[in-house]
């Protein structure tokens, strides 16, 4: 293993996020410490580096397609590529290799499930979860302000707007 | 629509440090990743494929009220050097410095909101705003959002929300990253600790331009690590609060700093401002450093002939393609540091004042 | 006849840099040693002999043209920071400081010339200028002398000259001083073979004040070792020819720093500038290391907004007992290296011109 | 042998003229390096290194009169302790310690005949001297300046000057 900034043998290796980017470095003591990741490997990469540790192993040699694990049938990727690279190839790929992404996802975000916006075209009541949505940030800022009678108002309305039950059954357009 | 040159000559909007505590936090930035239903990620698709992506997004952004009049950039008709400058202003990732087929920028004016395309994923979303106000820029970006939602069709799961290249920006695709710089808590060796408990709270934290810069003047990145699983509210709010918990630490470090260090700390303060007003030579790094104690200095009252947004503005400013296009030529590191110095001078003379 | 407060106010014209090759050589001295027939020397002579002593040289002196209207310090009744200036001031030996009886000291317009009475002889004529000039110090020097001989009955032998407390001095009594800043030949690494080389031509070579500034900033002090077997003439010729050499090796180096060292150089001293026009605390080691850098930087026209003798002046004006004197207490290091920094932002913005 | 600066034991061992005023100075590697003296052992203390090492040792306790050699009619100086101070105690020294000071005045001057200026008292021709002595003085300048006529003009007064015979009987007045 050798460290990516001098070429002098590593002696660590963790995974740098750069715009949602994951990065594989490998660092010697010196470099290492020149980054300030003696004093501060975890704060800088986080719980994720023992997640990744693993996931990001990299490949030899191409190895014949029944050894590759399973192919999206969207772009052709192979799951194995996937895991070289770290990038989906298509929208399908979610669907084509959901077993293998889930327990992933799970030890990243520590969730399976969405719960944020919806595109307007994959929900019917859009305009009320936007709405309630907004309503959450000035209810936030009210409160941060002492604004309590606002902030009592806010809450009324956001809870007659989300009493308006979500779609589970939505599946989206993947 | 404006110029690639008009906008190099208007600096960013976001150092202006206008914003709420602008004295720690540089620069708060929330971006969503978004791609088009039915067509693959860039890495996968192919050239026309990538193009008829870009230009139905460029047709989207055109046609609503936010980015009607914004600066568009064709990334294939672009120089390498005004790659880099993009990178340096926080507008791209460095992955889009090289080279990739159908990539375009939306440039808002003075680079409030951007639409960067075929990237990692078909559409990156982001708004870029001075100091700390991650609710506000997640509002606008939202509005812009929903407004693009009018003529793109998203790929999206109602378990897994909105689909993206890489499954660490999986479900709401956001990212706010608060650009903070913690010089108190640096000096008064309390950052591992305090970056330490960050981490806990599911925040990441990396360098000013995210790589080796990390140390260097105590500037960071903060930003969500998690994007599913959480609404785009809570992640917005999450991170201004920890970045205000980490404003009001950081400001008791200097107040501590400013009183026990003393004369000495304003000896530091003068001395680096007395370097940076003089050198005829300076890298990068050590920019980095001067202008760290410089903005402590200006924060605590020792330097008052110098404002903030002139030292938010060096230290985008002296980044090695920000200089080199000064140049035709590129004008190699020894060059540059040269350049970087004048650069520095002629700005701290001209002073105070955006 | 003027006061000590007078004297301090006024520069010493020795540090004017009005004299030849001054941006080499800040000053030279020539001092006579001399003790009065029949009189112990001052370490074996009684109290009342001193006074004595002190009482016929103080009357010789001002009997005579060159001496009669100058300053006349009876060290009996001085401070101990008075002491200390005289010997900042280059007008006594660190000895003199200490306590003794029946010294005195008279001093001339300008500090041009001095006679320190009963230190480790009766008595020390020396003459102080700027730049080089052994041969007309000496010339100066002597003739003063020989208005004192009128009153004045000299101990003297023929085989052995004039006698001294100490046989390193005895003959002549003559020390001709140069104090000489090499900052390029140090810069240049040749420093070593340099003053090796002067040391076999019978000099010797000390630092600025004789002590550990002798690394700092490339200030040397050049004199004649030997004072016996040898005519005054040719003493100070010798000290003027070997001086004058160096001053050509120097300037030689100089100009090969400024030129193979091109940019880096100039950077070099515009942040020496920065530093010394910025700091708020700043030890004497560091004044003297920025100083020398300052000073080459005058020499080589890098820096012209200063002049050779303002740098002169602060090379004696930041020593620890011309600081003390702004103040009735003595303020101590830390309070000194703040009263230094104080000192150096004011001269420095007064700028130009003695 | 301890250091004069940090009081940690010493290595080197110099004199170090002050004004004149010997110095024996004993420093550590450290400090020693400090004053550039690693450096220039040599050139800051010259010659006169090796000739006083031997005369400034140190005696220690007091010794009895008849150890401690000659003593100085004229102002009880004993030998022995201007070996330890390195000062003399009057005119009167010269000459009570002549056998001990010549070979010390020799390795010191590289002479032991003063021929350098004289008191006026002490001369009969002591005008013409001084007046030989300043055209010396004027001479050298000429050189310097290359004014070669002049310098010949002053060449020959100078000789006409010291052909007056210099009183080598003078005894002085000590």
């Amino acid at each position: 293993m050798i460290c990516d900034e001098c070429g002098r043998p590593a002696a660590i290796r963790f995974v740098e996020m750069v715009d949602g980017e994951m990065r594989l470095m490998r660092l010697c003591d010196e470099c290492a410490s020149a980054r300030g990741i003696g004093l501060s490997l975890t704060p800088l990469a986080g719980p994720l580096v023992s997640i990744l540790m693993g996931f990001l192993e990299e490949v030899g040699a191409e190895e014949p397609a029944e050894l590759q694990g399973p192919v999206c049938l969207g772009c052709g990727l192979s799951y194995k590529d996937f895991r070289r690279t770290g990038k989906l190839g298509c929208a399908d790929c979610y669907t084509s290799f959901e077993d293998e992404l889930k327990p992933l996802i799970r030890r990243i975000h520590g969730s399976t499930r969405h719960t944020g916006g919806i595109p307007s075209e994959a929900s019917e009541d859009v305009e009320s979860i936007r709405e309630a949505r907004h309503l959450k940030l000035e209810l936030e800022k009210a409160v941060r302000h002492e604004e309590y009678e606002r902030a009592a108002e806010l809450r009324d309305r956001i809870r007659s707007l989300e009493s308006t039950p979500r779609k589970e059954d939505d599946d989206g357009d993947v | 629509m404006g110029t690639f040159e008009q906008m190099l000559a208007t600096p960013p909007s976001w150092l202006d440090a206008s914003g709420p505590t602008s004295n720690v936090v540089l620069s708060t930035r929330v971006r969503l990743a978004r791609n088009l239903r039915g067509v693959a990620f860039p890495a996968r698709a192919d050239r026309a494929g990538l193009e008829r992506v870009r230009d139905r997004i460029l047709a989207a952004a055109s046609a609503g009220n936010y980015l009607a009049g914004a600066l568009v950039l064709i990334m294939d008709e672009s120089s390498q050097s005004q790659r880099q400058i993009l990178v340096e202003r926080h507008l791209t990732g460095r992955g889009f410095a090289e080279d990739g087929h159908g990539r375009a920028v939306v440039i808002g004016d003075r680079e409030l909101v951007s639409v960067v395309i075929n990237e990692e994923d078909h559409l990156r979303l982001a708004s870029l705003r001075s100091g700390l106000q991650p609710m506000d820029a997640w509002r606008l970006v939202d509005r812009i959002d929903a407004e693009l939602e009018q003529n793109l069709h998203y790929a999206y799961s109602s378990d897994w929300g909105y689909l993206t290249s890489c499954p660490t920006n999986v479900g709401t695709g956001m990212r706010v990253s608060v650009l903070i710089h913690l010089v108190g808590l640096v000096r008064r060796d309390r950052i591992a600790q305090v970056l330490g408990s960050i981490s806990k709270l599911g925040l990441s934290v990396r360098g000013f331009y995210g790589e080796k810069s990390t140390a260097l003047g105590g500037f960071f990145q903060i930003s969500n690590q998690m994007t599913l699983g959480q609404s785009e509210d809570d992640i917005a709010y999450t991170v201004e609060r920890v970045a205000g918990q980490l404003v009001t630490l950081e400001l008791e470090a200097r107040s501590e700093l400013a009183e026990k260090g003393g004369r000495k700390v304003e000896d530091e303060v003068h001395r680096a401002f007395g370097i940076l007003t003089s050198a005829r030579i300076i890298s990068s790094d050590e920019t980095m450093a001067l202008c760290s104690s410089l903005r402590f200095g200006i924060s605590e009252g020792f330097i008052d002939s110098v404002d903030l947004a002139t030292v938010n503005r060096l230290l985008v400013s002296t980044q090695p393609g920000h200089l080199k296009c000064f140049d035709a030529r590129d004008p190699g590191p020894e060059q540059r540091d040269r350049m970087r110095a004048d650069l520095i001078r002629r700005e701290l003379a001209s002073g105070s004042g955006a």
